[in-house]
């Protein structure tokens, strides 16, 4: 096995493309050094992202914020700017894993790793976050609901690898909030996971939200019928019930070792409801 | 497999070694550096026996491979305590008795080091949410919790 | 050993015991000094790894290890065709079968090989490289299919005579326990709650795996460091399973991570010194998280039918357990402690219970915290609440009511002599926690717990250096704290500052046998035999300075730490010191010392009550623990801050039992949760503290009053969380654990 | 005589009876008496067992003395974690 620790993106690009082998990338290793250890993937090579300045960064662009991939969780968290736009963006990365995992997980990771039940997945996705790509064709971006296929699948093409996140210009009375149900308070994997983002108008009605699910399908979804139930209205209580209905409806969860079809089910109304309320007050509502 | 040559420091020693791509930090602590006071529980970074810091920031060192550490500084439980001067914390850990076994201890000790370090004077549910990731079977927390607090409490009237 | 006649706790005013001392090994473990069990390496050390059954059952129909053998770096393959063929007793058989499986796989997780190799990756790919022919068997893994017609059986004829004739080839033993006419106790009651109960198994949770290196000679002398509760134990168990001379194998156990009862058996220490045997090398094996949960012990998972009557007074008439363990894959969950322990805490005229022990396709059960207790007091405490609840009683007030007491014929036969249950009762109910208010979707539950305890072999050597401080070695690893205690107890005796004495866990070639640290009995019975080794260090100070004197050995008393002339013919002389005899001691008949070797009997019995509030989440079926309070007798409190850490930390492990805490089976017979992440243990953010009240009410069997107090604390949770959710829920959960799927799911059709 | 009270199960090898009394001054004659007036008794207390002697729990010690009017109960072999 070879270790390999570029320090810039071409370098990382090349190397990965030239790697003969199965090449795996590194960025916090939380996810990819468990699956090493449990003999579930072998790779020929590591590619180390994090000596790459660049993917270290979170860099104010067009009114939002890139974060490169790299980044760990505990980093976003101290990031005041960050904090102020997308706090529920920041809240889920910063639901992955103990404080020593936060020191390492990084959004980008958490994505590739293409698990359903990704904590910071469904946030990134309300969010309307854009993956930026890199590989040997160049970069495209793709927004994040589009990057996972199936569990343990993206739509990443041999060579290439998520170099950063970006997350839009939040803009005036905006909020956005992550709830995630484990049977723990902390160190738990989401039986279901709810983000939330709106925007209200200067009345207080909302004018857009995305509203999207985790843990209740093969991979993170958008669900636009959820958020259709927030749009028009101050997220009064018909409107929260409908939204409760809408992803309970969604949700076409399995039963696993973590939750059952029924409770994945209607958890998933619970959470949306709770999520709404918290990223509405967050938007000034 | 050809080793990596690593420089790095650790509690404040410079220090070089061989390590094979793939082999943890903690394995490279323990089996090369016979720095045996990282422990491992899990190593999924499910219990935070291994805890260390690496440059500042809390980490599991099952999570970490050997390479990552070049150029690093790297803090373990070993360089907590000055000479023959305890950690407030340490010290506070044997008088309230928040060790029973002791496997548990020192991830705990340096995850305790960091929270106050960035927050002097944290409240018990503060405490309690930055230790989750440290299990403890033997205590129910309670002791340990307390021996945090105490220790923090000391240690802004001694600054 | 004959128990001390006369008991000094009632008149002994305590010097050290009783007070807070800093352990002796804290600074070793607060600073990354103490060694556990993988912390030690040896010169030239091979790693050896363990291949286990990807199957829940099949037949082995051939291993091949040919290809692993042949590789570089590998030094030895072993399976069971390595180990001697001898005749073992029936346990030690199933250890050997445990460790080292013969013709057939009988778990996930089962050891059928291991390898010894110059590396971990070498050892690694060995693994890889052996060839194992399989035959599937059918296999079950839930305790009461495993009794259904049909089931797969896994071995056929082990039964023993208890089990009547007919009865399902899974089940290895029956017993009964109970006294009266249960019927007619039943029809005596208002109400009679008919009720079934369920418990899954739980895994200790120790955070330190097994580990241990090994070393043999081609003389047979050897060598093993390991962690374990009981080195003597592991001992005698691989020297019997591999032919050695007890005696020729030392056994030294390193600092210990936890145990909880799951480290009073082997795992790998027998295949260690069979791969040293065969390499003539130093073996280190650690074992993995997963392989952890998938091969030692957890608990039984349990099923109990419960019939038992009430008056509306709050009587219980009459009351009728039948509980089914399974304990893996061998016999012997602990099903009898479970029969015995269940109705413990009441008076009752008519009891019974009967208790099936049953195999199934899971890890050997091992013994866990008062093994079998905590089950059977679930599904009694849990009834018990319902019917008082259902009456409009005071479920505190119930359980007085019916309390065993001093003369109280026990559930289990014997008569009680005094004992605690009425006074952590009646703490419990004058505690502020009773009556503080409660929210909405909130609920308080209470619960009682029984635990026998035991003494068992105990060698101490209490040795005087020539400058007067005092050592005792102790052959019992020191799990929470006890080298603090015994180090009290010898300056107690001594009359010598705590300070002075310095208690270590000596190897197997130190001191005579001694029991497991199990039980919860080394504060009793070790502590017990290091009172008697400094009374004898006492003596024979004394002796010496009665010559010294030139009076007799009698008119030397010893007091505050000196000899001091006593009586009308010991004339005047000045007290001489501990340390002043000391030094003098190779003038005077050479090194002094006390020690004691004896079987300490008469531990006493130990009783408690728990006291839970618990908010339950009414939409999503999440429960929290707000406040949380132990009342338990501790007999005497040598430490109490350690007294308290078992209190907490048991209530905790219960909590988590009742929680989260499960092993999860797939339709496969696989462990779907081998790792911390989805075997849920507490984490820090889960739990509030716990409050520990110790009660004092001196066990008669122990000079000081001890009793054990490790176990016990593990036996009320269960019911007590369950009956605090029951009432937040307004639903009663009668199975565990109660996992926020399983509570919305009963709010939900409630 | 001291009488002597079995468990449940064990009933089936003494006939039936709960209480049965043996001749004996101390735990070994009892479990040799018991062993001997009932085999089948024989393989349980060859695995082991407890025996209650005044409401205190004995589980090895031979020469433990009993009194003609003690309480003697016999326990399945006590375990502890």
């Amino acid at each position: 096995m070879r270790y390999l620790a570029p320090t810039t993106l071409e370098d990382a690009v090349q190397m990965l493309a030239e790697d003969p082998g199965e090449c795996r990338v590194l960025a916090g290793g939380t996810d990819l050094l468990v699956r090493m250890r449990a003999g579930m993937t072998e790779p020929d090579s590591i590619l180390d992202i994090k000596r790459i300045d660049a993917l270290r960064e979170i860099t104010a662009e067009d009114g939002g914020w890139r974060i490169g991939a790299a980044v760990s969780g505990a980093v976003m968290n101290e990031h005041e700017g960050l904090c102020a736009d997308w706090p529920g963006v920041v809240e889920a990365a910063n639901l992955i894993g103990s404080t020593q995992i936060q020191g390492r997980c990084t959004l980008a990771g958490n994505l590739c790793n293409a698990s359903p039940a990704a904590d910071s997945v469904p946030a990134m996705v309300a969010a309307g976050a854009v993956a930026r790509i890199a590989g040997p064709n160049g970069t495209r971006d793709v927004p994040v609901e589009d990057v996972p296929l199936a569990p343990g699948k993206t739509c990443l093409e041999q060579g290439e690898f998520v170099a950063s996140i970006f997350l839009p210009r939040r803009g005036p009375r905006g909020g956005d909030a992550y709830l995630r149900f484990t049977p723990r308070t902390e160190m738990d994997i989401a039986v279901v996971g709810c983000a939330v983002s709106l925007t209200l108008d200067a009345d207080g009605i909302c004018t857009a939200a995305r509203v999207s699910l985790g843990a209740v399908a093969p991979t993170v979804i958008l669900v636009p019928q959820a958020a259709a139930t927030l749009e028009g209205t101050r997220l009064d209580e018909p409107a929260l019930n409908a939204l409760a209905r809408t992803c309970s409806e969604a949700a076409s969860p399995i039963a696993d070792k973590r939750g059952t079809v029924e409770f994945r089910t209607h958890v998933a109304g619970v959470l949306a409801r709770r999520a709404a309320k918290i990223a509405h007050e967050r938007a000034g509502g | 497999m050809s080793k990596i040559h690593v420089t790095t420091k650790i509690n404040g020693d410079p220090v070089e070694y061989l390590c094979e791509p793939d082999e943890t930090l903690l394995d490279v602590l323990r089996d090369q550096l016979g720095l045996t006071g990282s422990k491992e529980g899990c190593g999924t970074g499910d219990c935070g026996a291994c805890t260390v810091t690496l440059d500042g920031r809390l980490v599991c060192s099952c999570l970490v491979l050997g390479a990552e550490a070049e150029g690093a500084e790297v803090g373990t439980i070993e360089g907590m305590a000055e000479a023959e001067a305890l950690h407030p914390l340490q010290q506070k850990f044997i008088e309230h008795a928040a060790l029973q076994c002791g496997i548990c201890t020192p991830g705990i000790l340096v995850a305790a080091k960091s929270l106050l370090e960035r927050n002097p004077d944290p409240t018990e549910e503060e405490t309690r949410y930055w230790l989750a990731g440290n299990l403890c079977r033997c205590t129910g927390y309670d002791k340990i919790i307390r021996a945090v607090m105490d220790a923090a409490a000391d240690m802004r009237k001694a600054s | 050993m004959a128990l001390d006649s006369k008991t000094t706790q009632d008149v002994m005013q305590f010097k050290v015991v009783g007070t807070r001392p800093l352990r002796p090994d804290g600074i070793d473990k607060v600073t990354g000094r103490a060694r556990f069990g993988a912390d030690i390496s040896a010169p030239g050390m091979l790693t050896g790894l363990v291949l286990r059954s990807p199957h829940a059952h099949a037949r082995i129909k051939s291993i091949d290890t040919s290809a692993a053998e042949a590789m570089e770096g590998v030094h030895a393959v072993v399976t069971r065709r390595d180990f001697p063929e001898r005749d073992l007793d029936e346990g030690t058989a199933d250890v050997l079968d445990n460790c080292m499986a013969g013709d057939k796989v009988l778990y996930d997780g089962h050891a059928l090989a291991a390898v010894a190799a110059s590396s971990t990756h070498i050892a690694r790919k060995a693994l890889k490289a052996i060839k194992v022919d399989y035959e599937p068997l059918d296999h079950v893994t839930d305790v009461d299919a495993a009794i259904q017609p049909g089931a797969p059986v896994l071995h056929q004829g082990r039964a023993n005579e208890s089990v009547p004739e007919g009865a399902s080839p899974n089940i290895m033993a029956r017993y009964e326990f109970g006294h009266g006419d249960i019927e007619a106790g039943l029809a005596q009651a208002d109400r009679v709650l008919e009720r079934s109960y369920k418990t899954e198994a739980t895994h200790q949770g120790y955070i330190e795996p097994h580990a241990c290196l090994a070393q043999m000679g081609p003389d047979g002398q050897a060598d093993l460091w390991c962690c374990t509760q009981g080195h003597y134990m592991v001992r005698n168990t691989c020297a019997e399973i591999l032919g050695l001379a007890q005696g020729q194998l030392r056994v030294t156990a390193s600092e210990i991570g936890g145990g909880f009862g799951g480290k009073t058996t082997v795992f790998l220490e027998p295949v260690a010194l069979m791969l040293a045997k065969k390499t003539q090398r130093p073996v280190k094996m650690v074992m993995s998280r997963s392989e952890v949960l998938r091969a030692t012990g957890p608990t039984a998972s349990s099923s109990v039918d419960m019939r038992i009557g009430m008056t509306k007074e709050g009587i219980i008439t009459g009351a009728f357990a039948e509980l089914r363990y399974q304990g893996g894959a061998y016999p012997g969950s602990p099903v009898d402690m479970g029969a015995m322990s269940a109705f413990a805490p009441y008076d009752l005229e008519h009891v019974k219970t009967i208790g099936w022990d049953i195999v199934t396709n899971r890890p050997k059960a091992a013994a866990y915290r008062a093994p079998g207790a905590p089950m059977a007091a679930f599904a009694v405490e849990s009834a018990i609440d319902e019917l008082a609840k259902g009456f409009g009683l005071d479920p505190l007030e119930v359980r007085l009511r019916n309390a065993a007491r001093e003369g109280t014929r026990a559930s289990y036969g014997p008569t009680y002599p005094a004992i605690g249950l009425e006074a952590t009762l009646r703490r419990a109910k004058d505690h502020p926690h009773w009556s503080a208010p409660l929210g909405p979707n909130q609920g308080r539950g209470v619960a009682c717990g029984f635990w026998f305890n035991f003494g068992g072999d105990t060698c101490v050597s209490l040795n005087v250096t020539p400058d007067g401080t005092v050592t005792v070695s102790e052959g019992n690893p020191d799990i929470g704290g006890s080298r603090a205690s015994m180090s009290m107890m010898a300056a107690e005796e001594l009359g010598i500052p705590y300070e002075k004495v310095r208690t270590i866990v000596a190897d197997t070639g130190s001191l005579g046998q001694n029991e497991v640290t199990d039980g919860s009995r080394v504060t009793f019975a070790v502590g017990l035999a290091t009172i008697k080794a400094a009374r004898a260090a006492k003596a024979e100070m004394c002796k010496r300075v009665a010559q010294v004197w030139g009076i007799d050995e009698d008119a030397v008393e010893w007091k505050d730490g000196a000899a001091h002339p006593a009586g009308p013919n010991a004339g005047t002389h000045p007290p001489m010191t501990l340390a002043e005899i000391a030094a003098i001691a190779s003038n005077t008949g050479g090194p002094i010392a006390g020690h004691c070797e004896a079987n300490p009997e008469g531990a006493g019995v130990s009783f408690a009550t728990h006291m839970v509030d618990t908010e339950v989440d009414p939409d999503t079926g999440a429960v929290k623990i707000l406040r949380y309070t132990v009342f338990q007798d501790a007999g005497k409190a040598v430490h109490p801050a350690y007294v308290e850490g078992q209190f907490q930390g048991g209530a905790t492990q219960g909590i988590g039992w009742a929680l989260n805490e499960a092993y999860i089976y797939g339709e496969d017979g696989l462990l779907q949760n081998a790792g911390f992440l989805d075997y849920r243990i507490p984490v820090a953010s889960d739990l509030p503290m716990i409050d520990a009240v110790i009660l004092e009410i001196p066990n008669p069997g122990h000079p000081y009053g001890v009793r054990g107090v490790g176990e016990t604390s593990i036996v009320p949770p269960l019911a007590a969380v369950a009956n605090a959710v029951s009432e937040a829920a307004g639903v009663r959960m009668a199975s565990l654990p109660m996992s926020p799927p399983k509570v919305l799911k009963a709010i939900r059709d409630s | 005589m001291v009488q002597v009270t079995i468990w449940g199960s064990l009933s089936d090898f003494t006939e039936g009876a709960r209480e049965v009394e043996v001749d004996a001054a101390n735990l070994r004659e009892l479990l040799d008496g018991l062993a001997q007036r009932y085999p089948g008794l024989k393989p349980q207390l060859e695995r082991g067992v407890s025996v209650s002697i005044d409401g205190r729990i004995y589980n090895d010690s031979w020469f433990q003395p009993i009194q003609p009017d003690s309480e003697v109960v016999l326990l399945a072999r006590l375990k502890g974690g």
